[in-house]
């Protein structure tokens, strides 16, 4: 049953040094604030699973905080590169990441199959590239048909985090809009936090959403604006020149190192870390 | 090209030239940038039935400004629904319900395969690449997938240095797959019985010669090598008004 | 691309004897009008599926329609047995009946599978059981654990038929409510009929609504009123004594084929059927 | 029984029976009859916050009335969530979420394994009953299966006709299997190490011979055998208050 503790404490009690930890939310509702958390209290040798590890694992690669990345995408969507995701694999900076990589269809279906409790899932995109010798594939014969159709391990991370629109007091989790693998991450973790933009009296039923019962998370943390530079459906916009500008910042180490320890290691939170965001004009980047 | 001919951008042709391929009521399968501004397009010309599906989830989106991202909340909030991540995979994409797909890549070869993984060796790679992302099912499921980008001997390769994405019918899928490249020379398209990629549609003012050029493996030419028509005043006018809505942005 | 038309044309061109039909709604949206219809046009050797063949099917089978029954749970919800399938199983009558029987989550698999062109889904509860030896499974090793997998065939019916709430004029389709495995049978058929309540000029989003866009759908023919005796959400209730006094009138085969020739074979359409019934309290059965 | 002991039927006792042993904030998976009559108990008396899934898909369905089918409108109208079929036996049941899952039978032998499928030969059926449903999966899923039905030589079998539900840990599922039998004369539980089912609670007025007589196998008793304490006058107006809803019907 969820309880709603501040995110400094979920993080604290709930994401082990060495852990599996995927954090998630598809180009929507991207939990940036528990990132920063995981980067503040120096989480190490995480495996990270997330199908498009943007500008939230640049982050965490380059603070050092990962020793594996599984995904199946990972650019700055509409910019380019990412330069810390880059560095690691390239050149092993700051320390060596192992890579697991899938298409986004085996990533859904390895979520898939971690919520359903199936050791597997299966992908039909596989047969013919050379994803199969790199990646962590399997085949199975359709026992009816014969045909042969690669299979996909079940992702059940240790940890899952996501970011939602609202809970209720009692820690059931809405969200709405793009919903991505939300449901599937939290149903197939053995933890889960899902930090909230605020939580309200009631949840009102809504189109196209996707709503979390208290009883399948373990911890809700309230988290105002905490998927900044993504967005929260409804209550605000992506920040499209962070994403350009992430592009400058991640490309040199020094630059990357003093951006993060002024916005994340030297703030407390995401209050804080969006207040000094808020400043720009005055005390520019 | 006469004085009064409008000038335009090779990106801008390319977006028209495969926005033109696009039938009324063709369910596409869209990526962000070019794929999303041809797409766009042919909705806004002479295609308005046409309907966008995002791998984010949207199905049937509208959007009234162009999205900067596969998941703008433009998408969502104009879309007829919106499902998650899992089902747009299995039950729309796989369950071929899509016509034409658009892709990208950092290498084609002659069998319209493609490499968005790695340059160099996958264990020291020279450049990481993002990598699959929805590529090798958007090929292998579509009824056709139209390939957008740049012609140059590093794109167009004899040789991949990673296959990501089965190009050609053989990979088993529901689809044609690759059945048109659109470059920033011409249209490349699979030769019937070899499936071999050869040049059939030139821009203006662009040779054959130059394609081969610009291609690592030797091209071969359609016979009936076809010239592409610029863009028309209301095909430039409607794909510049394609644009980024101007959002409330916090600079880092 | 859904075509409007009316239902005795759908089921016309689009149903034809020997075809392989799921007629789908899990207790809410029972397409009975559709069921009807294939009864006046006297389709005959269907394949029937379904997860839960309550009277719809009781009728269909009774009146000599099918010729095999793929199933989950056969009985009449509340009430107890349907007669007209215990005799056609039991004592042959009209015609004998070949059985394919899964279990829900072995029915659901299969549609799923279906829908996303899958050759065959994976089931977790078949071991042990003696199911697998009278029903169609296969066994898959898991490449990853070893263990070993119950698969069930997809589900992909020649006609997939639902009734929902509502369409609008391009022929898309919004069902709310319990959802069942409307979706899936709609997207995993080679044609679908979807029957309706009422057509709109707009389908205003709706929390937990299914909208199944007009390019998914053969076709979509207006039928109000057209699941009773089940409920179509927001429109009418479940009409509870009729599926009481179906205990009775299904019983007796004498007394079934006199319900149906004038309920069914004797009406033109769904208004006819519903005008009859509502004159109930006049002419009583 | 004290003269002013309010009198209850054996099914009010067994539905009393079963809802006392859910505890508050229990994740139910609810069918109809009985065991949605016990979980609404248990909901309107001591575990207001036990939630109650359908599996037609409802979740935490909160229903004013008692529902008249497992997919009653009343359901998706007071859940927090309405999901597919499909989806509710994947990410919800097979998952892991459910604390108890209920069923019914038609035979249950002494290991607790459940036939609904036939009576006689599987091919040549005395009688054909529903089949399946949800039974397989629930048993296997759920950390605890309460079964509930009533005690005859004919429903608890030497035997099987089929075997349509395994009903002991061995399944192989992620849960405990069949844990609780609740029947009209007292209640079975797995002997610890054996996993045989034995009596372990008699109702009122009822004894171990009596249970021994109306059970096709050799039935063990425990050492601790206890008596079921009858229903409350608090318990039998809760589950008396619980009625289907009057609602508008059209006879046929």
């Amino acid at each position: 049953m969820a309880e709603i503790v501040p995110l400094t404490e979920a993080v604290r009690e709930l994401v082990r040094d060495g852990d599996v930890v995927a954090l998630e939310g598809f180009t929507h509702l991207i939990p940036h604030a528990a990132g920063h958390e995981l980067i503040r209290q120096r989480r190490r040798d995480l495996t990270l699973v997330r199908m498009t590890p943007d500008v939230v694992y640049d982050q965490l690669i380059g603070m050092g905080c990962a020793r594996k990345l599984i995904f199946s995408w990972g650019g700055n969507p509409g910019v380019g590169s990412l330069h810390r995701l880059r560095d690691a694999v390239e050149h092993d900076w700051p320390s060596p990441l192992e890579l697991e990589e899938h298409s986004h269809a085996g990533m859904a279906a390895g979520y898939a199959a971690g919520a359903a409790n199936f050791p597997f899932g299966l992908v039909r995109g596989y047969e013919g590239t050379d994803l199969a010798e790199q990646t962590r594939v399997g085949w199975v014969s359709c026992p009816f048909t014969g045909e042969r159709v690669a299979a996909v391990p079940a992702i059940r991370p240790d940890v899952g985090i996501v970011h939602a629109q609202r809970a209720d007091e009692a820690g059931n989790v809405q969200l709405w809009g793009i919903s991505g693998v939300q449901k599937e991450v939290v149903l197939g973790s053995s933890r889960s936090i899902v930090t909230v933009e605020e939580i309200v009296p009631e949840l009102e039923p809504r189109p196209d959403a996707v709503l979390l019962p208290a009883w399948t998370i373990t911890a809700v943390s309230p988290a105002p604006g905490g998927a900044h530079p993504s967005y929260a459906h409804g209550y605000y916009d992506r920040d499209n020149a962070f994403y350009v500008a992430w592009d400058e910042i991640g490309r040199d180490r020094d630059r990357f190192r003093d951006w993060m320890q002024r916005h994340v290691l030297d703030t407390a939170d995401v209050t804080e870390y969006r207040s000094l965001l808020a400043a720009r004009e005055t005390s520019p980047v | 090209m006469t004085v009064d001919a409008p000038t335009y951008t090779a990106d801008e042709l390319m977006a028209v030239t495969a926005a033109r391929r696009l039938s009324d009521g063709a369910v596409c399968f869209v990526g962000i940038g070019l794929p999303s501004r041809a797409a766009n397009l042919a909705r806004a010309t002479h295609a308005p039935n046409c309907v966008l599906i995002y791998e984010s989830g949207a199905i049937g989106a509208k959007p009234r400004h162009l999205p900067l991202s596969i998941g703008d909340g433009e998408l969502a909030e104009t879309a007829d629904a919106v499902v998650s991540v899992p089902e747009i995979f299995t039950y729309w994409l796989q369950g071929g319900w899509i016509d034409v797909g658009f892709l990208g890549a950092a290498q084609i070869d002659r069998h319209g395969n493609l490499n968005s993984t790695v340059i160099g060796d996958y264990d020291e790679p020279k450049v990481r690449l993002p990598g699959a992302g929805g590529a090798p099912e958007i090929a292998s499921w579509c009824r056709e997938t139209f390939v957008m980008l740049r012609q140059t001997p590093r794109t167009f390769v004899e040789r991949l240095d990673f296959l990501t994405t089965v190009g050609h019918q053989a990979a088993g899928g529901g689809g044609a797959g690759v059945t048109c490249v659109v470059t920033d020379l011409g249209v490349l398209e699979p030769t019937p019985g070899t499936g071999e990629l050869r040049l059939t549609e030139l821009f203006p003012n662009v040779t054959a010669d130059d394609a081969r050029g610009a291609t690592g493996w030797d091209l071969q030419v359609a016979d009936d090598l076809e010239t592409v028509s610029p863009p028309s005043a209301g095909e430039l006018e409607a794909l510049r008004a394609l644009v980024p809505a101007n959002e409330e942005t916090v600079a880092p």
